[in-house]
């Protein structure tokens, strides 16, 4: 199972909705944000980005809708490769801020949710309905005229998914959507992002530290670090190869820390990979009947 | 805010009033309110008697007052009204002539105030805190969203996108200076002995304050770029229009503030 | 600093309007200039948005010297921003200012007179000094000093010619000299900490000038 | 061993360091941030406060050392009650927030942490030896001379640590320590509040909503709902409460739901109840040897 996870992201794909080829992009201080990266986002994927603090996860995602520009290397959305040009591309991708309150500006949760669709210059009355759409799709139409400030954190993380979901884009990213979020609420996004992809046919990306989130919901892990993706793969193949999580700077989700350790304790091999809860207990069950 | 501050009017407070709404003069067209707001300026500046201006204080008291407003909360928020009045006209009225009331006995600078002098200073109070109530009361029944929608149609652009934003980022960059603040007292700051000391430390928070809220500025844009900004912010509100009755009001206040000012005899 | 702190009723109805009527020809100046020199952007706006708001925040600071100052820094907008978009910001903030009742409605016109003065000469003077080699923090701080003096000498200009409704002697430079001392002493403490407001930024994030 | 976890807070207590009697705060606004909060610190240990998003556990750090005053209820710190009189407060009692960049305000580190014992007024060049000790105490000490808002998330943390840490407080709140860090630096926190309990003696409060970290490290835990601590006691017992838990609006830590979830499937109950991943592998290695 190991090495399953080599680059081999440079070979185009049909169904590609996005390919970074080998984009580097350098801050205006002289920091390395991302560095010969190569990444792509399949239809009707989750894929998550996972690494150390300072890794580049932000500034990658920060590109995936052309917010910044790589310095070297080149973005292609939808077939279309990102130049100066190419300005609509916010239609396509869209990004959720990890401090919702940076994309709540608007005096009204609806005003918010509604700022993307006016921005696609439809006509108000269908912006209106757009943005009720979104916000009943993330079970929050009943705050339609809050004032953003005044919700919960929970509930700023859902405005701001609506207010994505409104323009009705192929790609989401979402910068580390459950940290600061109560287990429950974060349970809530978590079932809104599978909810997305399954209903919706949304590619998500996320970048996150919570891996046992990653492990539970990813179709795709990367692995990034000091600015490029070192490994990629299925959660189940990544997060079981404790060298590269370590060497990474991560620590592997605690259902795969508690399988190894219990494997280790009683000095046993194991065919099997559990990467989430459900699994884990299934599987350890099976081992003790 | 309230952290900061005290006798300074707390924005989050003023916007709990005013998104709750629940008053009758929540459901006034905002701009009805607005141009009473100016017809108010315009009576306190053309008025010279001390009894309308107390008139006008009261009726507006009343008005704040049965809207169901803090009371006590306003008075803390006087503060600052009173020590301006004071602090030009406690200069001024001085020696003004008139009836003898009191008078200080300083070498070669002989002090008195008079009944005039005195009544200068009651007028000025009465009408500064009669425009103040009024617009805190304009405040705090009027939503967020109306005001954005106003700001919208008043003011030409660019003031209009500025003035939209940063209304919205007042209440971001207050959080940000309020825990600021919170984290330096928790560790023994806010009581320093030295002056220069204390100035530095501030000088500091504001300093970071800036770069912050430059950050701050830059990643709410990116955000708003990712949803398609091409440098216009649209407020979508519909502000509730001016009713017949309010018309009819704000007539009657047109005329009988003319009356009162030119054509009314009032002892003072 | 200067801030003509006087209520609504204070001044008479031709002087609101005069001084307004001046102020909207200011600030006319200051838009056309930004729409026919500089055509600012999205990022421009947010950015002066921000300060406006990061401003405003300051004022509510109370600092706690002579039982309590605010600041509205004025001169460093002027010094980070420049007198154009400084002039809307100062105008916005002095709206703002007004809806709280600190100073009223009216004398908007007359304030924005005043913080212009400051945010202008402030603006210049750290430029001009810009030449000199001169410690950063001491650039800022003259800067302000002259900036805060011209903005002083502007609201004593204005109190004198507007006169106070109701005031039947002539108002005198003497009567107004003790106000012009508090904010002068108000002003040296604005300028230490403008000077190193702006010698921080430059430390620390010296890309904020560089746009 | 259900239970156990009954308030019994308000009687006083010899090694008590903070008691919080029946505490009530309303914000300006009239939303209630506690209500009723019966609450204690006893001398070295780590008290967690769980709880979901605005149930008030901020609110109560806030009050732990004076930076908000009770609107009804009483706050006794090292048995002194805490009136306005009681200004100093800041020395025994030191507060790291959620946010480092609300903390980390002085030019370079060595300054910011220097910031404490400098109002605490003693000489300068004790205050340097202070701040240095405390730096070394969290492994920071080759910051010193750098900008804080150049350091990464986790080194920012670690800052703030030391700048509390060297003003020798007896308690140490800290409001989320965890959130926004990867899980090398979390770990690294983590350690950090081990080692003040046991080696500097220092009682440690932790807001947090990471119910695993919370019963890897802590005596006791608290559950804040909607103001007030509605369960306390030993982490083993608090988070096998299901039903308390669900009602708190949590969910059960990792290690717990799987534990259960394996006694479920297999239909056997158990008097055994491991609460970090060590203690669940040996448990699980025992029931299947
Ligand atoms: N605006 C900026 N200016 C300069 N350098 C930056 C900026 N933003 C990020 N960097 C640098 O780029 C690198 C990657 O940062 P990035 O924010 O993408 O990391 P990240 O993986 O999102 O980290 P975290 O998990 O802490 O959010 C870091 O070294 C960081 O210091
Ligand atoms: N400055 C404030 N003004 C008004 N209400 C506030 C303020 N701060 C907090 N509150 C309210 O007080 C309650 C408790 O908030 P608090 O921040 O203490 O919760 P918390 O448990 O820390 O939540 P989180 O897990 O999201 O940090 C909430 O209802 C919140 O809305
Ligand atoms: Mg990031
Ligand atoms: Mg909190």
């Amino acid at each position: 199972m190991k090495n399953e996870h080599v680059c081999n992201i440079c070979t185009a794909d049909a169904n590609e909705l996005i390919h970074v080829d080998c984009a580097s992009h350098i801050y205006p201080d002289g920091s390395l944000g991302i560095h010969g990266m190569c990444f792509r986002v399949l239809e009707k994927e989750i894929v998550a980005l996972c690494g150390p603090n300072g890794s580049g996860k932000s500034t990658l995602i920060e590109h995936l809708n052309g917010l910044l520009r790589p310095t070297s290397g080149s973005i292609t959305v939808m077939g279309k490769k990102l130049d100066l040009s190419h300005i609509n591309i916010w239609r396509d991708v869209g990004v959720v801020f990890q401090r919702s309150d940076d994309q709540l500006f608007a005096p009204t949760v609806l005003d918010d949710v509604m700022f993307g669709p006016i921005n696609m210059g439809i006509t108000i009355e269908q912006d209106r309905m757009e943005a009720i759409r979104a916000l009943k799709a993330v079970g929050a139409e009943n705050l339609l005229d809050k004032m953003p400030s005044y919700l919960s954190g929970g509930q700023k993380r859902l405005v701001c998914i609506a207010g994505v979901l409104a323009m009705r884009p192929k790609v989401i990213a979402m910068d580390e959507p459950t940290s600061d979020l109560d287990p429950v609420h974060a349970e809530m996004v978590e079932n809104i992002i599978l909810n997305l992809k399954n209903n919706h046919g949304i590619s998500i990306v996320i970048a996150t530290h919570d891996l046992d989130m990653a492990a539970r919901i990813s179709d795709r892990v990367c692995i990034v670090k000091d600015g490029s993706i070192i490994a990629e793969g299925r959660p189940s193949s990544i997060f079981y190869d404790k060298n590269l999580i370590e060497k990474s700077g991560l620590r592997q989700p605690n259902v795969v820390q508690i399988y190894e350790g219990i494997k280790k304790n009683l000095g046993i091999s194991m065919e099997n990979y559990p990467i989430t809860a459900d699994e884990l207990i299934k599987t350890i069950a099976s081992m003790i009947r | 805010m309230s952290e900061l501050s005290p006798h300074i009017p707390d924005l989050d407070l003023i916007t709990f009033y005013s998104e709750k709404g629940t008053t009758l003069f929540s459901r006034i067209s905002p701009w009805t309110k607005g141009l009473m707001l100016v017809l108010i300026i315009l009576f306190v500046s053309l008025d010279k008697s001390l009894i309308l201006a107390m008139c006008l204080y009261l009726i507006v008291l009343a008005l704040y007052f049965l809207s169901g407003l803090p009371i006590k909360k306003l008075f803390q928020w006087y503060t600052m009204p009173f020590i301006f009045v004071l602090s030009l006209v406690l200069i001024l009225i001085w020696n003004e002539p008139g009836k003898p009331i009191f008078s200080l006995d300083v070498p070669y600078l002989p002090l008195t105030i008079t009944d005039n002098g005195l009544l200068l200073l009651l007028t000025l109070l009465f009408k500064s805190l009669a425009s103040v109530t009024y617009s805190l009361f304009f405040l705090m029944t009027t939503r967020y969203n109306y005001f954005s929608a106003m700001i919208y149609r008043v003011f030409p652009s660019p003031i209009d996108q500025v003035f939209l934003m940063s209304y919205r980022f007042i209440f971001i960059t207050l959080k940000m200076v309020e825990s600021m603040i919170k984290a330096l007292r928790s560790r023994g700051g806010g009581l320093l002995k030295s002056a220069r000391r204390q100035s530095k430390m501030f000088a500091e928070v504001f300093a970071l304050t800036m770069i912050r809220s430059y950050d701050r500025a830059d990643r709410i844009n990116k955000a708003m770029e990712a949803r398609g900004f091409n440098g216009r912010y649209v407020a979508a509100t519909r502000i509730p229009r001016i009713g017949i009755g309010e018309y009819f009001t704000m007539l009657m206040a047109t005329i009988l503030m003319i009356y009162l000012i030119w054509f009314a005899k009032l002892p003072f | 600093m200067a801030h003509i702190h006087l209520p609504d009723g204070a001044f008479s109805i031709q002087w609101i309007i005069t001084w307004w009527i001046l102020a909207l020809i200011i600030l006319g100046l200051c838009l056309y200039w930004l729409k026919k020199v500089k055509k600012i952007d999205n990022r421009t706006i947010t950015l002066a948005s921000m300060l406006t708001s990061a401003s405003f925040a300051i004022f509510q600071v109370s600092i706690p010297l002579f039982g309590g100052v605010h600041m509205n820094l004025t001169s460093l907008i002027g010094i980070l921003t420049g007198p154009a978009i400084g002039g809307i910001i100062v105008l916005i903030v002095n709206i703002l200012s007004a809806a709280i009742g600190h100073g009223g409605w009216g004398m908007i016109g007359a304030n924005l007179l005043v913080s212009m003065t400051e945010v202008t000469v402030s603006y210049s003077i750290y430029k001009a000094l810009g030449k000199f080699n001169l410690d950063t923090f001491f650039k800022a701080g003259i800067g302000t000093i002259i900036g805060l003096l011209f903005g002083n000498i502007a609201m004593i200009l204005i109190i004198l010619i507007s006169g106070i409704q109701g005031v039947s002697q002539p108002i005198t430079l003497y009567d107004l000299s003790l106000i012009a001392a508090v904010n002068m002493g108000v002003a040296i403490i604005e300028a230490f900490i403008t000077g190193y407001v702006v010698s921080y930024i430059m430390r620390v994030r010296p890309d904020i000038f560089r746009r």
